[in-house]
């Protein structure tokens, strides 16, 4: 595995709304090496707090050797990395964990909720890029209102990926949730759902594909200390009773080995 | 870095824990460096003084439920629950790799009886590839014993009496904090013939989220670590150098060279790099380089010359 | 903030110690708030539930010499030695003061003999404007007695008994991280009479000063405070609350309201603010304004709704 | 006394030298209440880690309603202050400790080293201002080289002060020890002289004064945890074998009071 710990620099800083950020980061090697669904870890201090990296999934890896994150500001480490400069440098850990498993050969559809919207963009790419013989990917997209989405939208039409939304308020597309989007739909049975966003959203996700017979892939977030094996903290409770690890078994497993308990 | 390829073995920086030598003093924690092979891409393995293996049970251990770690100021609470791959898959799966690297193994032991630590260190001698054990009895983790063992002196002399009759390899014995005095259960397992000291495991703490109302670990408790109890481990250290013969194996909030060096001041023979492999997964080797230039630089003859070397003003040196 | 004026005896806040009633849960903890003039300029000290003065002893004491404080990750250790004017210099000069700030004040007392400790309780006896004592069992810099005290379920009795028999006030014993099993030490002075109990006071801890290769304080060891220490202090003040039925006040670590409000879930009635005084001298009276902001929010009939009322997942509740 | 914690806007942050910074702060109310030889303490970082304010020494006030402190990069926390932005807000208590007890009407003599030539800036100020009939102060200022000198230099001149430099390196004035400089003067017996700098600096000022019976004020350093009488940490040994208390004994003490173990 080409795991690399580098000092990257810092090259364009956004602010996608009040709360959400995006931070394009130089960086050829994790740019080459980094698939769907991983992620990095970013040290957010100089001094010893907060003390562990923050997880990050690449929300996509650019042509120049940049990769971006998106992230919503939710505490002292986040608050930390959107007060950072351009042209400073980070400590970053990556690429990081199992991502999505590609199937290029059957129809996919990505759910995303929130945060989990950015990683797949990275997905959709690569599956536009692989996915020759099949419709484009269709992408159901669910946030709390339509500034959330925006930031997205154009760059996944942009693909030519066909695109559904749902916010909380109304705003944009469907008023309710995404999976209400969901199962409007009726999949080839062979399709494969690749999902990502928050606990409740990817549980009933699990639920509609699992009552279908579906394929489905899911992004778990857990608390991690070291992001790379070793801590053993990262635990996601499975289905035969043991444990995973979503820093190494995952972040991405296949949402029926998982124990959903919301 | 690569010029130290050829410095590695600079006899400078060798100590001596029981019949066993370290080419350098820098060791790295149990429990925070997977079973070595996670840092392989990271860390030139065979340049460390040691690498100490998670904690092995006699059975495979599952472990804690989630959530098993939170980040508290400058550290950090688990309750990992000794989640392990047993004894056997131990020798199995993960011996064949480490015993590969040209580094001392330091095996972390851990039971729930007497018995038990001594059917492990039985299982274990004679397998090839383990330099030294190291024996957990301060685990506050696990409901049944962990905690006793380390804070009994006749208990914790007991283990290792049993781990030392069946053992091959030089025995350490790795000491809980959470104790009124350290020095009497170090000098219990000293007596008992343990080979070397390591301390400190972690304190006991505890995380409560506010607006659940629940304690943040599922395990309610868990063990603190990180450069928070840095000066707890050095105080302990401290006293137990001067309490003991054998060597002491400094361990708490280490993450850099001059931690380590404090240490060393203090009176630890080595150190063990714990929390910090996971903010920098290089940090072990950059302790071993940092170490290797300031011997250099304060022109030693040896690293030995430093420990316990701290000066207290008034008790003359 | 004006408006807090009315609000200031808000019932809601008001909270039990043995006879004694705060007019809410936050204290200033002995040793960093000074004689509470010194943080005039800061605090509305009457809003304060409480203040506890710097430990008292029979004769003035100097202290140690300096340095006396360094800095860790997250925290700082001080070996003041406990310097403080001496009982008669505080009963003439702070009490007049103290006596009329319309707050209760707790006087924390440290002797080195159970005889020492009797006799400064029967000194502050029917002394006007002293709220509750604190006995402090539990300082670590002082070579003589100090820890002892607070190690030894035996001694920390006699010495509550002995004082407990001399004073007209509530008695609140404050006892020392530094032990085994801190639950052993509670009991013991519940049994001998104390009214309420607070912890945790320092973790002993050290600090080396790599270049000159000397400990940072001239005492070699020091009581480490702050961040740093507030998981050690949330699990033995939840510990504790559950063995004893008097009051716990919860210490160490505290900067924010939610802070002080994760205490009370862990079992505390009152908390004491330390360490973060030096950071920010308002920090006290800001806990007690984000602690009623939270009980309005969560329209709370009392604080002590909240004492102990953790939940902990499979203890039902 | 009047003592404010106040969050202030960094007006100005200048780079003296290499390791020397500036900062200009803005209150009126710490303006206004300052005295030279006062201090403030200075939160660096929003986290616990430095946990500790950082003292700095008041080098001027000015009447714009903004003060302004002079530090060299040695830690963590000096470093983080030179990388905050203009701007940016920090968390200021202050004016702290006892200052300087100006004697307008007897001659002065101000002897300055290294970073302790930036709060004689203020001092020589205020006693140009109240020392109407007496020669101006005379000012004597050590530093390792020119560069350290410089950027105070043209400001002392600027008030009609005299000035004598000394540089260890001899690039500017004297080459050597200020206390040399200060040994050739054959002040008046009615003098003050008025120090701050390194310990050995002042320890051999004390020893001149004492041998030629003249009044001296130091300013010291020690460990700072609260900087208003609070936590005792900032000992200070007296002749007398009892302790003084920087933060508010001092900072500036007679030299004569103090015990002096270099
Ligand atoms: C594999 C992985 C990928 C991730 N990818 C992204 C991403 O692309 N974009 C994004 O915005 N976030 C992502 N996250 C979550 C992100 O790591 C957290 O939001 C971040 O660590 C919060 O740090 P903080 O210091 O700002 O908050 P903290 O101060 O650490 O925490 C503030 C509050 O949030 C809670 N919290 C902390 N970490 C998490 C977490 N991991 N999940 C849920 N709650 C948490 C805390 O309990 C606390 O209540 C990912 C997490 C993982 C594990
Ligand atoms: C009353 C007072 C006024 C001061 N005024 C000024 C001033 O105007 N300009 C200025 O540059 N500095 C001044 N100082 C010193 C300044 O406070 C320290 O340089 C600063 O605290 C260092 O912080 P740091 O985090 O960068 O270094 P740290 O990381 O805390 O320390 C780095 C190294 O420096 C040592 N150190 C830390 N603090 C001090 C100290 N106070 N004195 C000596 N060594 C120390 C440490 O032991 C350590 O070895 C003053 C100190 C006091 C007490
Ligand atoms: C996640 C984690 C798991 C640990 N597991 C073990 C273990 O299995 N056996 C053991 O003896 N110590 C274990 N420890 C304790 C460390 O080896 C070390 O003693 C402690 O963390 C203090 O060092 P540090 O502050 O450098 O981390 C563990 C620590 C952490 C953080
Ligand atoms: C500088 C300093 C002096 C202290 N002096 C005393 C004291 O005289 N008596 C006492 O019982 N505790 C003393 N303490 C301990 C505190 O009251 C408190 O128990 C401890 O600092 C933990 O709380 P904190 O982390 O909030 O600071 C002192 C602490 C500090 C930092
Ligand atoms: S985060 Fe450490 S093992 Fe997964
Ligand atoms: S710095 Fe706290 S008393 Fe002086």
């Amino acid at each position: 595995m080409s795991r690399i710990q580098e000092k990257v620099q810092l090259i364009r800083s956004e602010r996608l709304t009040d709360d959400n950020c995006r931070l394009t980061l130089a960086s050829q090697s994790i740019a080459e090496a980094a698939v769907p669904g991983q992620f990095v870890m970013i040290q957010t201090a100089s001094g010893h707090d907060p003390l562990l990296r923050r997880p990050f999934s690449i929300h996509q890896t650019r042509n120049d050797a940049t990769f971006q994150i998106v992230f919503k500001i939710i505490g002292r480490g986040t608050s930390l990395l959107a007060h950072c400069r351009e042209g400073e440098e980070l400590s970053v850990l990556g690429p990081l964990g199992q991502g999505y498993r590609l199937q290029p050969d059957v129809p996919a559809i990505l759910v995303g909720g929130g945060m989990g919207i950015a990683p797949l963009l990275f997905l959709a790419r690569r599956l536009m890029e692989q996915q020759v013989l099949q419709a484009p990917p269709q992408v159901l997209l669910g946030a709390r209102n339509a500034d959330e989405l925006l930031s997205f939208l154009n760059e996944f039409q942009a693909l030519g990926v066909r695109v559904l939304t749902a916010t909380d308020d109304g705003s944009h597309g469907h008023s309710g949730l995404v999976t209400d989007e969901l199962k409007k739909l009726n999949p080839l049975s062979e399709s494969v759902i690749y999902c990502c966003g928050p606990k409740p959203m990817m549980a009933a996700v699990a639920t509609i594909c699992r009552e279908r017979a579906l394929a489905c892939q899911v992004s778990v977030e857990t608390a991690m200390a070291c992001g790379m094996g070793a801590c053993l903290g990262c635990t996601v409770p499975l289905q035969d009773g043991s444990y995973g690890h979503a820093c190494s078994d995952g972040p991405v497993f296949d949402a029926e080995r998982i124990l959903w308990t919301v | 870095m690569d010029c130290l390829i050829e410095k590695k073995k600079n006899p400078a920086l060798a100590v001596q824990i029981g019949s066993l030598t370290l080419s350098n003093p820098v060791l790295t924690a149990s429990g925070t460096f997977g079973y070595a092979k996670e840092f392989e891409s990271f860390v030139h393995l065979h340049r460390l003084g040691g690498v100490v293996v998670k904690g092995i049970s006699l059975e495979p251990r599952a472990g804690n439920p989630p959530p098993r770690i939170v980040e508290t100021s400058c550290g950090m609470l688990n309750a990992i629950g000794l989640e392990n791959v047993g004894v056997e898959r131990f020798i199995a799966e993960k011996i064949p790799y480490l015993s590969n690297l040209n580094v001392p193994v330091f095996v972390n032991i851990l039971g729930d009886s007497v018995d038990d630590y001594r059917r492990l260190a039985s299982r274990l001698a004679g397998v090839d590839g383990i330099a030294a054990l190291e024996v957990n009895i301060s685990c506050p983790n696990v409901k049944k014993g962990g905690s006793a063992f380390g804070s009994d002196p006749d208990v914790a002399a007991a283990v290792t009496r049993a781990v030392k009759q069946e053992s091959d390899v030089p025995v350490v014995v790795k000491l809980s904090p959470n104790v009124t005095d350290v020095t009497v259960i170090a000098q219990a397992v000293e007596s008992a013939g343990a080979d070397g000291i390591s301390l400190i495991n972690t304190l006991i703490g505890m995380a409560i989220d506010l607006r659940t109302r629940r304690p943040k670990l599922a395990n309610v408790i868990g063990g603190l670590s990180g450069p928070a109890i840095k000066p707890v481990a050095l105080r302990m250290v401290h006293q137990v150098a001067k309490a003991v013969c054998v060597p002491v194996i400094g361990i708490g909030g280490i993450d850099s060279a001059e931690d380590a060096l404090e240490f060393i001041l203090a009176g630890a023979t080595a150190v063990q790099v714990g929390t910090a492999n996971f903010i920098n997964p290089r940090a072990s080797e950059e302790i071993v380089e940092g170490i290797a230039a300031y011997v250099d630089e304060q022109q030693l003859g040896s690293i030995c010359e430093l420990i316990g070397a701290l000066k207290i003003p008034g008790e003359g040196g």
